[in-house]
Formats: C-alpha cells, structure tokens, sequence
C-alpha cells in the first residue's frame, strides 16, 4: 500500500514546529507596535512642523536643513562628541588601571571589587543630585578655607562645567568598566606570565605586549559600549547643570528633550534624534569593524 | 515483532546539491542489533536521525511495521535513543533524567519508579539516582544515556556512537554491556559507529556507508572475509588490508617494484574467466595472511618475497612488522615468536588464497 | 527547584497586592465625580490641598486630585500630546499657557462670574499673550519683582532708607561690600534666576511694543539692549564671587542669614528663605532702575492663572471649583501662605515683609515680565548664563555685551519660525 | 554535524595546583583601599551624612552629625509618597522582571536556535539587534500619543512596556548563552516525547539560569533607576515611581537638602540592601552577560 506514495521532495533539514513561531511572533508584534510603531512615527514626524499636537503638514528636508543652520544643535553635536570623547578615554584608561590593580597580589579582593562596582547600582539622577552638591557647596566651601583659587568656585557655573559633568560620568561609568577588564585579566592564563618570566620581559612590556592584546575582546566590549552609552548622554547633564551655563553642556538628547518636547520643535528635534541615531548606528558599527580586525590581527 | 524496511531514501539539504544519503534500502528484522559504521560524514548519523524522527526525509519510505512513518513526530514513533554527547538533562537528577520520558506521558509516579529502580538496578546506578550529572564520571554518564533508554520499553534503540566519548578501556566493557543489554531486552538496536572492531564485535548485521551510500549489508564475518569492494576490504580490519596496484601476467601478480606472488589456481581461473589474464587490478590481502613461519614459506614456496623489516611493533601475542620489499611498503601480522628487529631482512610467504582481488576501475571484489 | 516555587509564589502575591491596591485606589473614587487639578508650581500644593479639602467637605460628592509635578512643563506638554488634559489647571502667564491655550482646549472665562472681579490690567496680561486675544484662564495669583533684602544687614551697614534711584542702589552697594556683606546674592547656578535681574531692566528700560518690532524683525537685541547689559553687568560686580555656581536655595540661605543683603527677584524668594532661617527680617523695594525714582515700576505677573478643559467631562464642577478657589477667602489663605498678590479686586497682600511693594501692587502700577512674550523656543536664560560665564572669565564687558547680544539675536531668530 | 559541546562533561579542568602562596603586595593593597574609600565611599558617606542633619548643622558638612535628624526621613516619606511609590516602583520592577525572564527567554531561544535554519528567525534577530541603537528619544513623543490611545499610561501599562522594551538587548545577551546549548538536549527530549512547550520550560529554560541571573539584575536596574519613561507616561500622581517622586525637591523655588538627601536614602536603600546580599551573584551575573 505503501510504495504508491509519491512525496515531494522536502528541501528543508527539519520542520519548525508551530510553537516555536508562536514562542516568538506574538511579543515580536507587540515590540514593533510599541517601539517600531512610534519609530517610524518620529522618523515621519521629522519630515512635518508637527508640534507634539495640534495640526501639521509635510515640510520636507527643511528641518534637516534647520539643524545644521542653527548654532544651538551643532553645538550640541561638537559637545555631545567631546564629552564622548573624553568620557570614553578616562573611564577606560582609569578602569584599565584600577582592574590591574585589583587583579594584582592584593588582599581583601572580593570586598575591593565590591566596592569599585558598588557605583553601578546607584541611578544617575541620583548620584548628579549628589556631585552637584559636592560641587556647588562642598568643594568650593573646601576650597575656600584651603585658599585653593580653582576650587574655590563651583564648576558646574563655569566654562568648564562639562569637566564637573565628566567626572560625576566617570565615578559612575568606572564600575562597569572595571570589572569587565578585571574578567579580562582573569581570564589570561598565569602559564603565560610564567613563560614571559622566563623570556625576561619587564613588566611594561609584559603589559603592553601580552596583557593588552590578550583582553583586546574585553576592550572591544567596553569601547563600543562607552561610546555609544556616552554619545546619547542625559540623566547627569539635567540632574546636575541642565545643560547649562548658557548651553554649554547641552548634549544632543538634552537638546531633543528640552528643545523637542518643552519648547515647540518637536519636529526640528526628531530630525535630530534620527540624525543622533545615525551617527550612534554608523559609529558603533565601525569600531565593531576597526575593532575586530585589530583583534583578528593580535589574535 | 518489529520489522523495520526503510525504501530508497533520500536526504537532501539546504544548498547542497548532493544527497547526504542516497538510495538506502534496508530489511531489519524482529529483534536485529544492526550497526551503521563508516568513516565520519558518510551519512551513517542521518539515516539514524531520520529513523528517529529529527531528520526530515527528503524522498523515499520509513516503513515500521508494515506502516509508513515519515511523518510522524519523534514522540509517536516508540523510539528510544541514546546520544553521542549522552544528552543528560544537566538541571535533573538521575532518576528525573531517566524518568523524564515517562512523566512527559504521564504514567504514575510508582510505575515511573518501578521502572526507573529496575533499570538502574541492571545498570549498576542503583547508588546514583539522586546525583546530578555532573557528578557522575564518563563510564556512569553513559549509563544513565542507556537508563534513559531502557526505561522507555521502545520498540527500536538507536544508538549514535554512544562509546566515542570514553577511554579505551572503558569502551570495551560497556561494549560487553550493550551486548548483554540487548540479550536481555530483545529489542531491535540500530547503532551508529565509526569503529569497525565495535561494528565486528557487537552486530548481528552491519551496514557499512560511504558517500551517503550503502557498500555492503551484512554479517560481520561476511564482511570481514567477502568484502564486495575495495572501501569495505580496507574498511574492516585493523591494521588495515595491504592494497598493491599490480598485473596478472603467466599466473603470477607483479607490481614491478619488488612484489611479484603467484595467483594459486582456484582465483586465477575465476580471474581469468573475468578477463583480467594481462591486466592491471588491485590486489589485497591483510596482514594476518602474511607469514614468517618456516611452515608456510615451505608451504607456499612461489609466494615468497624477501622483505626488510622497518619498523617492528610487539603487541604481546602478535608483532606487527612494517616492511618493505623492493620498493612495495606492506605490514604483516605475525606471531610474536616471529618477532624481528628493523634492519633485519626476512623472508614472508604471501597466503594468495585468501587474497582479495579488485577491479581497478569499480573497485569491486572480482568474484 | 523549590526555592524557585518559593520565589514565584512570593512575586505572585506581590502582584496581587500591588494589583489590589491600585484597583482600589481607582474603585472607590469612581462613585464620585472626580476632577484632576493640576499645577505648575510644586511650592504651593500645601495650600491647594487645604482648599480641596474644605471644598470637598461642601461638596461631597466631588473629589478634586491634586497633581502638580516638578516638571510640569513637559508633563503638561506629553498630555496635550495625549489629548487628554486635566479638568482643571493652574498655570503662570507663560510658556505652559501659552502652548495649551493655543492648541485650543480651554474654555473661555470671559463671561465667568468671578472674572469680573480680577483686575483689568492682570485680564490684559492674559489676553495679551493669547491667541485671538481671548480671556483663556482666569487670572488667580501675581508675582511681584523687586528687591528682597535682608533689613538686618541694611543695618549693620548703617543704611536706613531703602534705595529709589539707581545711583543711590549703587552707592548702598559699595556702602555694603565695604563692611564685608555681599551686596546682591545672585543664584545663577539656577539659570532661571538671570531672568529675575534681566527681566526688571528689561520692562522699565524697553518699551513694552519693542517685542513685536523684534517679532517682525524691525529691530534688534544689539541695537536696543546695550544699556540694559551694562547695567546688568554691572549688578553683577556687585555680587558674591561665585555667583554663577551658587544654586537658588544656597543663596536665599545666604540672604536670610545677613551674609548678604539684597536678592534682586521675586516675592517667592521670602517664604524660601525663611525655610533656611524663621526669623530673618526680610522687605522687599523696587528695583530703582532709573535715576528718575517716578519712571521705576514694579515688574509684576501672573503667577497663576486658572484655566478649565474644554473638553472635560464635568465642566460644571470643575468651574464650581474655580469659583470656590476665587472667593475672597479661599484668596487671602493663598496670599498669606505663598507671599504672592492676589488678581482679585480687594484682596491685598498685607504682610510686613511685602509692604515695601504692596501698595504699588495694589495701585497696579506695574509692567509684566517680558519673556512671557517670547517665542517658545527662545531661551534667553541661555544667553544670560553664558554671559555670566564670560565675566567671570574676565571678558571685558564691551565685548560681552555684543557677543551676548549677538547671541540673543541668533537665537531669536531661529526661535521665531512660523 | 556534531561538534556541539559537551555540557555533561564540565568537570572542572584540572586546576593549575601551582598555587604557591603568593607574597601579598600591601602597598597595593592600601592603595586601592584608600581610594576606595574616599573615591568611591565618600559621596555615599556625604549623602548619608546630610540625610541625617537639619539645616543649622550643615555649616560643616562632612562632619558627623551632632544630633540625628530622623524626623528628615519621616518628612521625606510623607512628601514623596515614599509607601505608594515604592509600592508601585517595586510591582513595576518586580513583574518586570518575571515576565521578562519568562517571555524574553523564550524568544531569545527560538530566535538563535533557528536563525541560521530559518531566514524568518534571522531576520528577526537583525531587526531586534539593530533596534538597540533607536534612542528613547525618537520615539518618545509619538510613544506617548500612542501608549494613552491605549489607555496604557499606568502602571500596568508602563510594566509592559518595559518587558517589550528591554526584548532587543535581552535578545543579544541570551543569544550567546543559548548558542552553548548542545541541541541533543533537545532531540533526547523530543525522543522522551516532550512537545516544543516542555522542551523549552522542562530543558532549556532550567539551565539558562546564569543568564536569567543576568537578565534579571539589568533589568532590575533599568526599572528601578528610570525616570525618564515614567516621568512622560506616568502622568497621575497615584502612579509615580521613587525617581520621579525625587523631583518633588528639584522643585524652582524650593530645594532642601537634608530633606532631598534623606529621601535620595530612601531610595537608594533597596537597592544597597539588595546589592549587600547579592553581591556576588550581581558581580558575576553581570560580568557574564556583557563577556559572552
């Protein structure tokens, strides 16, 4: 009875059962109504003079236009970038040292690195409501009785109020970082070290030479993870200056937010945030690029 | 009574324009330990996976018990396995592991126990039950793979190269277990391997594949001495056949670099009829058919070759001489009474009458 | 495993509970007509919630939810995007009136009962900046601007006259820096305070027209604004040393502490600095812009306003509610605790920290804040904190003043779309 | 065709038994413990500090409280909300995390068992990934049209929004984990019977828990420290989460410290608790996730 069956030939492995779509397609649809829904809308938005409500009608590119005419947004871009910049180099630079030594021959390691990550758990709104006090009145308060003339005032009302920023992001972003290089070295085999001993390598070259190429992975994580994180920077910039003095520490999300949905550009701001989006997607995905050959290379 | 026909099969994959397994035809019987062996990627796995259910087939019937079953789901075919990598659910415990099957279809808490306490009872777990897997060294493991299995009371064992994770030694005793295993629970087994001293020593019947396709089916003692090609002659047997591209002139093979044997009258008439008087072809003969004795180099004086011994192995009952005649590199595989040193130049008779002749151009067995 | 059932059974009361909880907290409301009021200043909901709950005493089967978020700018803005406002809102005559009287959900008070009671020229202030010119929200509360000082101070320093003309504030300035006490405590950390100073210069310096030459671009920042920089600037010299690092609340402190004399702002800087100190003795005296005492006026707002949605559900409550806000009573409460002047006809601010400007108040013999008439999105704030920046850096002011200027131009036009 | 790894066979690799006690390096050692101390424990230290003062202390600021103010916690309870915030700041934070684990998982597994089996899997995993780069920003003011159309601008509905909200980066940190996954497991399941439900809930999803750990933390924290989203979503007062509650002190006119650093406690306190306990799960949770 059996041999009459003719079958088609099937070009597929294995059949995907039912479920597992359903294991899928159902939160997939809620995802692209809440968040690729409202996207979409933002990134239509941009192209209108909508305001938040009201009515609109189709403007073109002219906010795209708008944006780079208007001082207040590039300048937004070159601080966003700055900050970004230095954020990115500092934090990593610093936590490179403190993971070294932390994964040195110290005691008390585990409560240490307890401690270096302790940071991490606290919100940022929290934390820049607690460094612009220690900036507005303890330190200048500090530098007052010391005679120190640069302390003397509060940071956050100068021209280098985007430094007092920089440091409250690098107390915070320090942790993270940390201890993702600290897994790094842990996870270099000591043999190596022992063979480099034996070659008569100083600690320098031990470090530049194999520690450094050894955690290139770990370094690719934390640098496209800084960047990106720093490049869309908020929550400390409006807990501790607002973007102020004069717009001087007005990231990019700060101005989408305070020009976007405050003032009335809400259109001119999503153009932004599109633009922002851009820039975050074409950076990170070339470091990825940069990055990972570095390490094929060392590799 | 479980018979098992598997009809033309096909396997195809995605962007792959060769089958993976072509045409495989195959009658088991009620109760048959067969065993699937190949070197790896012949397709050996797949036909299995296919039997189970985790393959699709892409042409062809499944036919068990006289019911075509390409599209039944694995869980509705009563087929047990047991995996490579054993597969042991590593957030369970032994019992869980082995019961699991059970609970899915819900039997009754103490049936679930009997059965798990029985198998474990015949595989020695007894102790074991409530560790986890990774408490349990490799020998154990592999058990609880086997418990998993038995519990069932499937109708068909598969087994995919269950023992290629242990250590030698460990390998033959579970071997012997598997064998006994199967004694015990009649059942039919269908095991997957790429050693053919597992396939010899433990099948009722072996398939032996290559390139997706069926060589030879049969008993391992027909396979060992009736190989129908040159892959299953080399295949079987450890050392492997010697093969010497030779050519059958005035009864006698030569290769002109140094082996030059007579062909005893029985196979060179049957050559002859075939039409191979003045050709080429290839011939075979394993190493355990070549001799250092005075015995058979008396016996056989027109096979005689003298060849210098390279390099000598001593295995306890047997040497393993790799030697050279002329410019033909051969092993052969003496007693070890017979044992020489590399360097020392020997005399060794040929015993042509269980020699293996092969077409140059098929590789059949000429016969 | 069991540890894991545990823990799930655990969340899954909590759930439950929380569940419970705010199904509660939405039932019981349900029966009553329930309004939602909702204010941009966080400061006053003490006394609005006094109000409520003496009107929902009256009225039992109104319940009045009081929200009033710090940051009600945005809030306010995510609702009107929601089309869903409350029924009724408190605003200042700014921004956040501004942007939802001209989406065109509110209902026109004009013809209110209790409106005829306000003052016209606090009506004008609203209508003034709406769209259509429409009496949009019934104004409530005003602000006054001038000069807080600490009287203590003055004192101490040997002044015994509050000073009319700006030369004489200069002169008292220098009097004070002298005896060691910061002559005017400027909170610039808190950027919002700049428009405190710049906004008095401002009304008594420029003409009330000159916005809408702006607007229409007839004239300029740079061509007009000159001497209301430098005296600006020159306000600031006068401050304490970090002044652009010192936030709102560090300087009433110093305010109410006699560590300086004089916070040139509004009337709220009292009741925040007496939070610091109870017993301070504050005043507070115009800002003697001019020279000519009699051109000087006090800079005076609408702090709040009060407005009801158009598309409420029950309007009539929630006017009922208004109207009980405005009765003289329900007023005077609110001046007493928030320090401010009242909108309606008859109710004066009679408190002795205020008298230095309450009878200029009552007179209404004031100009409004100019920003209120800004575009939405010209922050002038900006400007003016960049320009404290600059000083202190030691920019010479003639450059600061141009550059600042400049600033405010560029800014104001890209603001001023549409 | 089989070269999956073997979970079964992670017994632990024969530790390198050259440990020879090493000299321990105090130097170092005090180092980092002093910057430890004052880098990282000292603004802790300021904000406890002036929690616990009234204002007339507060002329030194880092001394030790003469007198302590507990009365500033009690004020700042009562003008947050403290109990209805945390209330709902812990449902919000705590079905967040379940049904994120449950629902997040899920998709992460099927998604990376098939992608390279199925173009619908893998490009679904491309249109979550690449979703990770879309700041808040852009879709923030449609969002909120969108989520009150819903009539979603609750709790409930802020809850759901972060578990679909946090899908693309879950996504990316499970997918790493699940790819070590040997896919027998699956098939001896499938033998045992098992239907694609209970493959998953009965195999796979028990021996993700490191990940879940993982996922569980981030996600904790995301909820708990957010203020952005609450603050354009959540716009009824009974609704609020602690960290929109702190900006009842960032009021204009009125900001007291000792009052906005006792509450800051209040909020931070469930968190530091938490962290002492869990310190080290949340140390290698998070370590694990990011490296995989």
């Amino acid at each position: 009875m059996q041999e009459t069956i003719k079958r088609k030939p099937k070009r597929k492995g294995k059949k995907i059962p039912f479920a597992y779509y359903m294991m899928v397609v159902p939160i997939g649809i809620l995802f692209f109504i809440f968040h690729t829904i409202p996207f979409l809308r933002g990134v239509f938005y941009s192209f209108t003079d909508w305001s938040g409500y009201g009515t609109w009608k189709f403007v073109g590119l002219k906010n795209y236009l708008y944006m780079f005419g208007n001082s207040n947004i590039t300048h937004a871009y070159w601080f966003t970038f700055k900050f970004a910049l230095f954020a990115t180099i500092l934090v990593n630079a610093i936590a490179l040292a403190i993971a070294v030594g932390l994964n040195g021959k110290i005691k008390y390691q585990n409560f240490l690195k307890a401690i270096y990550f302790l940071p991490y758990m606290l919100g940022s709104l929290i934390v820049g409501f607690v460094f612009k006090f220690i900036f507005g009145n303890l330190l200048p308060s500090l530098g007052q009785t010391l005679h120190w003339g640069f302390m003397s005032s509060n940071i956050l009302g100068t021209t280098h109020a985007w430094i007092g920023i920089l440091i409250m992001t690098i107390w915070q972003g320090l942790a993270f970082n940390t201890l993702i290089y600290l897994a790094g070295l842990q996870s270099v085999d000591p043999e190596i070290y022992e063979a480099a001993a034996l070659d008569g390598v100083n600690p320098w070259q031990k470090f530049m030479r194999l520690t450094f190429p050894l955690i290139a992975p770990f370094f690719t994580i934390n640098l496209v993870l800084s960047v990106k994180g720093y490049l869309m920077v908020f929550d400390q910039i409006m807990a501790m200056t607002n973007g102020g003095p004069g717009n001087s520490t007005t990231s990019i999300s700060v101005e989408i937010y305070t020009q976007g949905f405050q003032g009335s550009q809400f259109a001119i701001q999503s153009a932004n945030a599109v633009v922002l989006f851009i820039v975050v997607l074409t950076i990170s995905l070339i470091q990825l690029r940069v990055l990972n050959k570095r390490e094929e290379r060392l590799g | 009574m479980v018979e098992i026909n598997l009809k033309h099969i096909y396997k195809e994959y995605d962007g792959n324009d060769n089958y993976s397994v072509s045409d495989f035809n195959l009658d088991i019987k009620d109760k048959e330990f067969i065993v699937f062996v190949g070197p790896s990627g012949c397709g050996k796995s797949t036909t299995l996976r296919m039997i189970a259910g985790l393959e699709d087939i892409s042409k062809g019937d499944l036919v068990m018990d006289g019911k075509v079953i390409n599209d039944l789901a694995p869980k509705d075919r009563d087929i047990a396995m047991v995996f490579q990598n054993y597969a042991l659910y590593p957030n369970m415990t032994v019992f869980d592991n082995m019961g699991f099957g059970l609970s899915i279809k819900k039997m009754p808490k103490d049936e679930i126990k009997k059965r798990v306490d029985n198998a474990a009872e015949i595989l020695g777990l007894t102790d074991f039950l409530q560790r986890k897997p990774a408490a349990l060294s490799g020998g154990q493991r592999q058990r609880v793979a086997l418990g998993r299995a038995i519990v069932r009371d499937a109708k068909l064992f598969l087994l995919d190269e269950p023992l290629s994770n242990l250590d030698a030694k460990l390998r033959v005793d579970m071997r012997t277990q598997i064998a006994q295993l199967h004694q015990r629970l009649q059942t039919n087994m269908i095991y997957v391997t790429h050693d053919q001293v597992e396939a010899m020593t433990m099948a009722d019947r072996i398939v032996i594949m290559n390139d997706g396709k069926i060589q030879q089916v049969g008993t391992p003692d027909e396979l060992y001495n009736k190989p129908t090609n040159k892959f299953v002659a080399g295949f079987m047997g450890s050392p492997s056949m010697n093969f010497f591209d030779a050519e059958l002139k005035n009864g006698r093979v030569s290769n002109g670099r140094g082996l030059d044997v007579a062909v005893p009258e029985g196979r060179l008439k049957v050559l002859r009829e075939k039409g191979y008087d003045g050709k080429k072809l290839t011939v075979g003969i394993r190493p355990e058919d070549i001799h250092t004795e005075q015995v058979a180099l008396e016996a056989m004086p027109d096979a005689v070759v003298s060849a210098k011994v390279e390099v000598s192995e001593f295995l306890g009952t047997d040497s393993m001489l790799y030697s050279r005649t002329g410019e033909t590199e051969f092993v052969a595989q003496v007693n070890a009474r017979d044992y020489h040193k590399p360097g020392e130049e020997v005399e060794m008779a040929f015993e042509m009458s269980k020699a293996h002749f092969f077409d140059d151009d098929t590789e059949l067995t000429i016969e | 495993m069991k540890k894991g059932t545990k823990l799930l059974a655990v969340s899954a009361s909590l759930i439950a509970l929380s569940l419970v909880t705010n199904a509660c907290g939405n039932s019981s409301s349900s029966e009553k007509t329930t309004l939602q009021f909702f204010s941009t200043k966080t400061e006053n909901a003490p006394t609005y919630k006094k109000m409520i709950a003496s009107f929902e005493k009256q009225n039992p089967d109104i319940k009045i939810q009081l929200s009033s978020p710090s940051n009600a700018g945005t809030v306010l803005k995510s609702d009107l995007a929601k089309n869903s406002i409350p029924d009724i809102m408190a605003v200042g005559g700014d921004v956040n009136y501004q942007q939802i009287q001209k989406a065109g959900v509110l209902v026109d008070m004009s013809k209110e009962s209790f409106t005829k009671n306000t003052m016209p020229q606090y009506q004008k202030m609203i209508t003034s900046i709406s769209k259509g010119g429409k009496l949009d929200a019934v104004p409530y509360a005003t602000n006054a601007s001038g000069v807080v000082y600490n009287k203590a101070a003055f004192k101490k320093a040997g002044i015994t006259k509050t000073p009319t003309t700006w030369d004489e504030l200069i002169a008292d300035a220098k009097t004070l820096k002298a005896k060691g006490i910061t002559p005017f405590e400027l909170p610039f950390q808190d950027s919002w305070t700049t428009m405190g100073v710049f906004n008095q210069l401002s009304s008594n310096m420029v003409g009330s027209s000159w916005i809408k030459e702006r607007k229409n671009n007839k004239t300029t920042f740079v061509s007009t604004y000159k001497p209301v920089m430098t005296k600006y600037l020159e306000l600031s010299k006068y401050a304490q040393k970090d002044y652009m690092g010192t936030t709102y609340n560090d300087g009433t402190k110093a305010l109410a502490e006699g560590k300086a004399a004089m916070m040139i702002n509004g009337n709220f800087v009292i009741p925040q600095a007496k939070t610091s100190k109870k017993s301070a003795d504050l005043d507070m005296f115009k800002l003697p812009v001019n020279n000519d005492a009699s051109k000087n006026k006090v800079t005076s707002g609408i702090d709040v306003a009060l407005a009801v949605s158009k598309n409420s559900k029950n309007k009539a409550a929630a006017m009922k509610f208004v109207k009980f806000m405005m009765t003289e009573k329900n007023a005077k409460l609110y001046n007493k605790e928030q320090f401010s002047f009242s909108a309606i006809k008859g109710v004066d601010q009679n408190d002795a920290s205020l008298k230095g400007i309450s009878a200029d108040l009552a007179k209404g013999d004031v100009v409004n804040y100019p920003d209120h008439y800004y575009p939405d999105g010209f922050d002038m704030t900006q400007v003016l904190t960049q320009t404290g920046v600059n000083q202190t850096k030691g920019m010479s002011d003639a450059t600061n003043i141009t550059k600042s200027l400049k600033k405010a131009d560029s800014a104001f036009k890209s603001a001023n779309v549409k | 065709m089989q070269a999956n790894a073997d979970l079964n066979n992670n017994t632990p690799a024969p530790r390198k038994s050259k440990k020879r006690k090493k000299k321990v390096n105090w130097t170092l050692t005090s180092v980092m413990m002093v910057l430890a101390i004052f880098a990282i424990l000292g603004p802790l230290y300021i904000t406890v500090v002036i929690a616990l003062k009234d204002p007339s202390q507060m002329t030194n600021v880092l001394s030790l409280p003469k007198q302590i103010h507990w009365e500033n916690f009690k004020n700042a309870w009562q003008m947050t909300n403290f109990p209805k915030m945390f209330l709902n700041t812990l449902f919000i934070t705590v079905v967040n995390v379940i049904f994120t684990i449950f629902t997040n998982s899920m998709a992460a597994y099927v998604i990376t068992r098939y992608r390279l089996k199925n173009k619908f899997f893998n490009m679904m995993y491309y249109y979550f990934i690449s979703a990770m780069f879309i700041p808040f920003n852009v879709i923030m003011l449609p969002l909120v049209k969108e989520v009150s159309a819903f009539h979603m601008d609750n709790i409930i509905g802020i809850t759901f929004l972060y578990i679909v909200f946090g899908l693309p980066q879950n996504i990316f940190l499970y997918s790493g984990f699940v790819k070590e996954i040997p896919t027998a497991l699956e098939e001896a399941a499938e033998m045992d019977g098992a239907k694609p439900m209970q493959i998953f809930f009965k195999v796979i999803f028990p021996l993700m828990k490191p990940m879940h750990a993982t996922v569980a933390i981030l996600s904790f924290m995301w909820t708990w420290n957010d203020f952005l989203m609450p603050l354009v979503l959540l716009s009824n007062p009974d609704q609020q989460t602690l960290q929109l509650a702190q900006y009842v002190f960032q009021g204009q006119f009125s900001t007291q410290y000792n009052l906005a650093f006792a509450s800051y406690v209040l909020v931070l306190l469930p968190v530091l608790i938490m962290y002492v306990f869990f310190q080290k799960y949340i140390i290698a949770g998070v370590t694990s996730g990011s490296v995989k």
